[in-house]
């Protein structure tokens, strides 16, 4: 890394919360592409997290000065005073975090027959998914939520049979048949701030042009994606190593769903806050002053939930 | 003090009983409350950030309140050791059978010898999620992981002791034309007792690191997920208050295990 | 009886066949996504060396591990044997040492981040403190260990303290340091992997994480069987020191 | 049968069937040939010493008559029958070490009753008994490492005693002891002997101590240990220390000294 | 010097200023009264032994001669000069074990040299030399633990001869060792130091030993230690195991023996 603290930082990594997931897409586009070079920033490496606060914790330790961070815990860490900028949207549709369960499974077909609900991480998207899509779908049910720790142990709690339904990264899906979706979340759910690109309030106001430079790459990154998925789709298999062929499908469909934005957009970030709020038991989550317009690029769209709105 | 200058070379004179006026159990309270005025003196300062750390007195006052809470007491601290008994007796059972049947046999010897010494340089935490997916998401798998742990720990130290059974012993029981049972239970077992207890002492000490590394690096539940918990969130305080106590805890869990073994070590009789 | 006739190697050799045979049969039973079996833990590893990445991976935790456990190593001798010579200072100082080494000390490894910040400093010296303690506290054994016979004597020639440092006490160590190095060298791995599986960007820890949330067992297997075959090696050469040394410096030999 | 024994002390037996006979006995551990062959007979309460240098094959004889070690070749006839197994009435003592340090006083005392299943009661009665004969009366409930050396040793004699043994083969038992301990204790064996009125097979590296203690000493040359001399000692019994002095002892010692000075010499440089 | 020292072997020098002087001294470890108040002097060239039931603090009064220990009070002089530390020219004898075991016989031998910083070269021939003297030809690079206990002793008596001593102070040398290469080893110890005349004070638990080399037999106490008898031995040099035989030596025996029996059985009980 390089040091986060002197102004006119050009060249550090970037902290992406499961980055093994398409979250990472943008970036190693972005990267072979030279959208962040031709601005003027150098991106090392795409430094993983583990989901949760991880990645936050990381970005502020260790010399990462910016991150593409689960939506959730920024709302949790700047709950707990971390200072925190939100600059640009990131992923904002929740495609890749389908709940399935074992294709055996006969038991188990729709939202309301799952009793007992597998999420990785305390405070992670899939903790809250867990909360508003029976919400949205209108499943009344009782519902067991169990934290698995990690997407392998979700898979392995399926295979023994202790959860009805858990995430199971769309990598693994694609490699066998064992699985069968029973809540589709994208589905349910059209919009919802998956993650932000976000960094320190010291950062930002030091190094404007350089903040700008990556949003703006990221935002080049996904019109990019949209337009060559097959090129995408093969550097994301050679990242994770799986098949072309898997790799295109998981692209495909994620355009589709509109996964990537560096815009801000209000539906999305409401839907995801509501969530937070359900899930967390807390009607009072502040995070209007979080966001800074700023630094988006002039043809993204920027708008911020009414509620945010009178405020500014 | 001394009345005339010593003629002795300093490394074979006796050992001072005072330095400075104080004897060494003082030096040893010393030095703790020095660190950890140190520590403190430099939290109050204002010289490092909150969210870095907090006074020492803070962290104490914070681990003392997690005991009056019933969500981290029923919830972490019952949990995990719950699970670190239960390993520590599985490992503590299987270690000294295995070791018996190493001593036993010298071709379980050869066999099982090579991968006692190398063992500890494996990664065997990377194993828990094939133990999910084979044990299921209890406990199991974090109890055999840790069981796993410190069984070979276990096993190495009984092993010496079976071996180190002075041969004149098994001599004499010859002699008295004692069975292989009458053996275990009257030379061997009671040869190899101080080693056993040795083993076990560490046993525990591995049983707790495992439990711990579990759940702080993989698990969802139990102490070691508190303090990982607290990081994640920032809250500071309370990852501090996690250390101290499952420092505390580990040690007192030491100290009174070694307590307890030392009163059947004959060697200290 | 036949066991005395047949080589060194092959009980154990028996024995990991054996486990293997287990874990196949297991592995087919359990037919599950994450419990592989030998044939796909091995194919796996097999693309994963030819991995630039992960050797990449590899090569810095073997740096990473080099340089501390040679710090441990050498940090750990030094302060272990000038302590030792103190029986007052190590009678003062080794409970808190104890008391240290039995903290399962992962969960201070939170501290390390907040302080070193993520990267080589925070996990090497993570793995540097996992192996200087112990070390630390065998050298002081050893060093107080030093037959008084032998002090005596040197005592009787009048030696310096300088001179009893090289002449008695570092030859009467040596044994100790070679088995302390074995040790240490497991505890030193274990420590920079947990350190990688909890915050890394690189090394065989953070690809077994990586791993494990792309739910791929079988490369994690493939993976562990690496590090174990990786780990041998120095492990068992260290074996072979500490075996030499034994036999040429220890009294009973 | 004691009263028997008491009558025949001192005379070596050759009516009544001697405790033990040995003929022709080899033992080889490999290629290494340690003993043998070797003739011994031992009359009933009769006191037999062997010295010899280190190696020679002195506790390999001991262990085979003890049925510890089945010999190469050879026969060996205890109490007129051939050996079967480790005999009920064959005491052995070992050197010091010999006591079991996880057991008190009494409960090492009581030990060979104990895996002879002996009742609880009984064993440690007999025991209490045995321990004030041997003069350790107040350290009943002692650990061996409380004790010193020579406390020791009486425990491993009480324990041999509690066998009612017939025979007694001692293998240097003394061997760890300084000399003045040493040679209180072989007072003291020889008091206990005299009471129980047993054969004795005695190994010891002390010539001092086999000729106190001895009606014959046997002189065992360098391994392939076979026997190169026989010295009787014609000195009154009951005996103590003082008859150390007398000119057949001092004889006897330096008979002995001159057989195996050689032997010594040549096994300081050899043996490691 | 040390045609001086040959001349007046065997009588105690009362004219010449004695090696060893010790006046009033006493030792305490703690509350523990270890040793004293003793009085001791040795002639130049004079061997002296001391006896004594364990414990009672031979050792404690060796070492402070050899200035290992301070004493708590009372004088000690080294060739007519209070301590001030180590002496070059006191050589020190301890049990067997002293020898380093990651050194060669040779390296061992030339250990003392090599502390004094005497040359690589110049060392190495003088101790092959004195390895040749102590009869150990042929083993000079071996290690320690492929010697027998009495090579090991030869090694450290050719180190403590490398050191040109006017003083030997020997703690139990052969304490460690069978009774036959004892023997042989004090012959050998004999030849030594009547080579080069130096004072001896030699401790032990063997009567015969004492008897055997010294010129005064001095006979400790329980502890606190003090001397209870002086036995001096008249008996001609050079000597070997055979004058033990001689009505003289007998009777010294006695006379140790009955002396010291008392304290070795009190000692054998309360010992640990
Ligand atoms: N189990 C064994 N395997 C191989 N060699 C043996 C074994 N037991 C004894 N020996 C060898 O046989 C020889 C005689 O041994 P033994 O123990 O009988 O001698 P010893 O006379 O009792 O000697 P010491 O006086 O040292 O006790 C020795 O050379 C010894 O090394
Ligand atoms: N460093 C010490 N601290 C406390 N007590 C000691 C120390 N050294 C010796 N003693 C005690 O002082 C007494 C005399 O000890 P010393 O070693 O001089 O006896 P010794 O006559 O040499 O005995 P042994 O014949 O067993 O060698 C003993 O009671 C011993 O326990
Ligand atoms: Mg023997
Ligand atoms: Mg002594």
């Amino acid at each position: 890394g390089g040091s986060a603290d002197t102004a006119g930082v050009t060249s550090f990594d970037i902290a992406v919360s499961n980055a093994s997931e398409p979250y990472s897409i943008p970036w190693l586009v972005g990267k072979d592409q030279g959208f962040f070079a031709k601005r003027g920033v150098t991106i090392g490496e795409i430094v993983p997290g583990k989901g949760g606060g991880t990645t936050v914790r990381n970005m502020l330790s260790g010399d990462l000065p910016m991150a593409d961070v689960g939506f959730t815990s920024v709302l949790e860490s700047s709950e707990a005073g971390t200072p925190l900028t939100v600059v640009a949207g990131a992923t904002q549709s929740v495609y890749g975090l389908d709940f399935y369960t074992l294709a055996g499974n006969t038991r188990v077909q729709t939202i309301n027959d799952v009793h007992k609900w597998a999420y990785t991480n305390p405070q992670s998207v899939t903790q809250a998914l867990s909360y508003i899509l029976p919400k949205v779908a209108g499943a009344t049910q009782d519902i067991e939520r169990v934290s698995s720790g990690g997407a392998g142990e979700g898979v392995a709690l399926l295979e023994a049979g202790s959860v009805d339904v858990a995430v199971v990264p769309p990598s693994v899906v694609a490699k066998t048949g064992k699985f069968r979706v029973v809540v589709s979340s994208a589905d349910h759910l059209k919009k919802f701030q998956q993650s932000v690109i976000t960094t320190t309030p010291e950062f930002a106001e030091r190094n404007p042009d350089t903040v700008k430079a990556v949003v703006a790459g990221y935002a080049e990154a996904v019109d990019f994606i949209r337009a060559n998925p097959a090129k995408a789709a093969q550097l994301y298999a050679d990242y994770i190593d799986i098949d072309v062929a898997a790799a295109t499908t998981i692209v495909e469909k994620a355009i589709s769903y509109d996964n990537w934005g560096a815009g801000f957009d209000a539906e999305a970030i409401q839907q995801a806050v509501d969530a937070q709020r359900l899930a967390m038991n807390r009607t009072d989550l502040k995070f209007c002053d979080l966001f800074q317009k700023t630094y988006l690029p002039a043809n993204v769209p920027a708008t911020l939930p009414a509620e945010c709105e009178g405020t500014r | 003090m001394k009345t005339r200058s010593s003629v002795v070379p300093s490394y074979v004179r006796p050992t001072p009983r005072r330095v400075a006026g104080l004897p060494s159990p003082a030096w040893t309270v010393v030095l703790v409350i020095g660190t950890i005025a140190a520590v403190e003196l430099y939290a109050r300062s204002g010289a490092v950030s909150r969210l870095d750390l907090i006074p020492v007195s803070e962290m104490a006052a914070r681990a003392i309140e997690l005991l009056g809470d019933r969500e981290f007491v029923v919830g972490a601290l019952l949990r995990s050791v719950l699970l670190i008994c239960v390993s520590f007796a599985a490992s503590a059972v299987a270690g000294v059978a295995v070791a018996y049947a190493m001593a036993r046999s010298r071709w379980m010897h050869r066999a099982v010898k090579p991968y006692v010494n190398v063992f500890y340089a494996l990664p065997v935490f990377a194993l828990y999620p094939v133990m999910v997916v084979m044990f299921g998401t209890g406990v199991l798998p974090i109890v055999l992981l840790a069981t796993l742990f410190s069984v070979v720990i276990v096993i190495s130290h009984a092993l010496v002791g079976f071996e180190s059974t002075p041969p004149i012993a098994t001599k004499l029981a010859r002699s008295l034309e004692m069975t292989r049972a009458q053996q275990l239970r009257k030379i061997l077992l009671p040869a190899a007792l101080p080693d056993i207890l040795a083993g076990l002492k560490l046993g525990l000490a591995y049983a707790i690191i495992a439990v711990l590394a579990t759940e702080f690096i993989l698990a969802t539940t139990g102490l070691g997920q508190v303090v990982n918990r607290a990081y994640n969130n920032f809250d500071t305080l309370d990852m501090y208050a996690g250390i101290v106590f499952v420092s505390v805890f580990a040690l007192l869990a030491n100290l009174a295990l070694g307590a307890a073994l030392s009163a059947f070590d004959w060697r200290r009789r | 009886m036949s066991a005395r006739r047949s080589p060194g190697w092959v009980p154990p050799l028996v024995l990991a066949v054996a486990l293997v045979a287990v874990w196949t049969v297991t592995a087919g039973l359990a037919d599950s996504v994450v419990y592989p079996g030998p044939g796909e833990a091995l194919r796996s590893l097999r693309s994963d060396i030819t991995d630039s990445r992960f050797l990449g991976s590899v090569g810095d935790t073997a740096r990473v591990l080099l340089l501390s456990y040679a710090a441990a190593i050498a940090a750990g001798a030094v302060t272990g044997m000038l302590l030792g010579l103190s029986a007052f200072w190590s009678r003062a100082t080794l409970p808190v040492v104890y008391a240290l080494n039995s903290v399962p000390k992962i969960v201070l490894y939170p501290i390390f981040l907040l302080f070193l910040g993520i990267g080589d400093l925070s996990r090497g010296s993570f793995a540097f403190v996992s192996g200087v303690l112990p070390m630390f506290l065998i050298m002081v054994e050893a060093t107080a260990g030093v037959r008084r016979l032998h002090l005596k004597l040197s005592a009787s020639l009048g030696m310096s303290r300088w001179s009893l440092l090289r002449r008695i006490v570092v030859p009467s160590v040596l044994p100790s340091l070679a088995s302390g190095m074995r040790l240490c060298f497991g505890l030193t791995l274990i420590g920079l992997l947990l350190a990688e599986m909890f915050s890394g960007s690189s090394g065989l820890g953070y690809e077994l994480l990586r791993n494990l949330s792309l739910a791929r067992v079988e490369n994690i297997i493939g993976q562990v069987l690496l590090i174990g075959v990786l780990a041998l090696l120095p492990t068992l050469a260290l074996q072979q020191l500490e075996s030499r040394i034994r036999n040429r410096y220890e009294v009973s030999a | 049968m004691n009263t028997q024994t008491q009558a025949q002390r001192g005379t070596a037996s050759t009516t009544t069937t001697p405790i033990v006979r040995v003929e022709g006995v080899e033992q080889h551990f490999g290629p290494v040939h340690a003993l043998g062959p070797v003739d011994l007979t031992i009359g009933r309460g009769e006191f037999v010493s062997v010295v010899g240098p280190s190696g020679c094959g002195k506790s390999t004889l001991l262990e085979i008559i003890g049925a510890l070690q089945d010999p190469a070749r050879g026969r060996v006839e205890v109490d007129g029958a051939p050996l079967t197994g480790p005999r009920r009435r064959t005491a052995i003592v070992f050197q010091e070490s010999a006591t079991l340090p996880w057991r008190t006083v009494v409960d090492n005392v009581a030990f060979a009753l104990e895996v002879r299943g002996v009742g609880r009661k009984e064993r440690r009665d007999r025991a209490r008994e045995l321990v004030e004969i041997v003069g350790l009366g107040g350290f009943e409930n002692h650990y061996p490492a409380q004790l010193s050396g020579g406390m020791r040793q009486r425990v491993a004699m009480a324990r041999a005693m509690s066998m009612d043994p017939d025979l007694i083969l001692a293998d240097e038992p003394f061997g760890a002891l300084d000399e003045q301990t040493r040679m209180l204790m072989a007072e003291e064996l020889l008091r206990v002997v005299e009471t129980i009125g047993c054969g004795v097979l005695f190994i010891t590296h002390s010539i001092q101590e086999a000729v106190l203690l001895s009606d014959r000493v046997l002189v065992m040359g360098r391994r392939p240990g076979t026997f190169i001399d026989e010295v009787p000692v014609d000195l009154p019994r009951p005996r103590a220390h003082a008859v150390l002095a007398e000119p057949a002892a001092t004889a006897a010692q330096e008979r002995i000294w001159a057989q195996i000075r050689t032997e010594a010499e040549v096994a300081m440089r050899s043996e490691r």
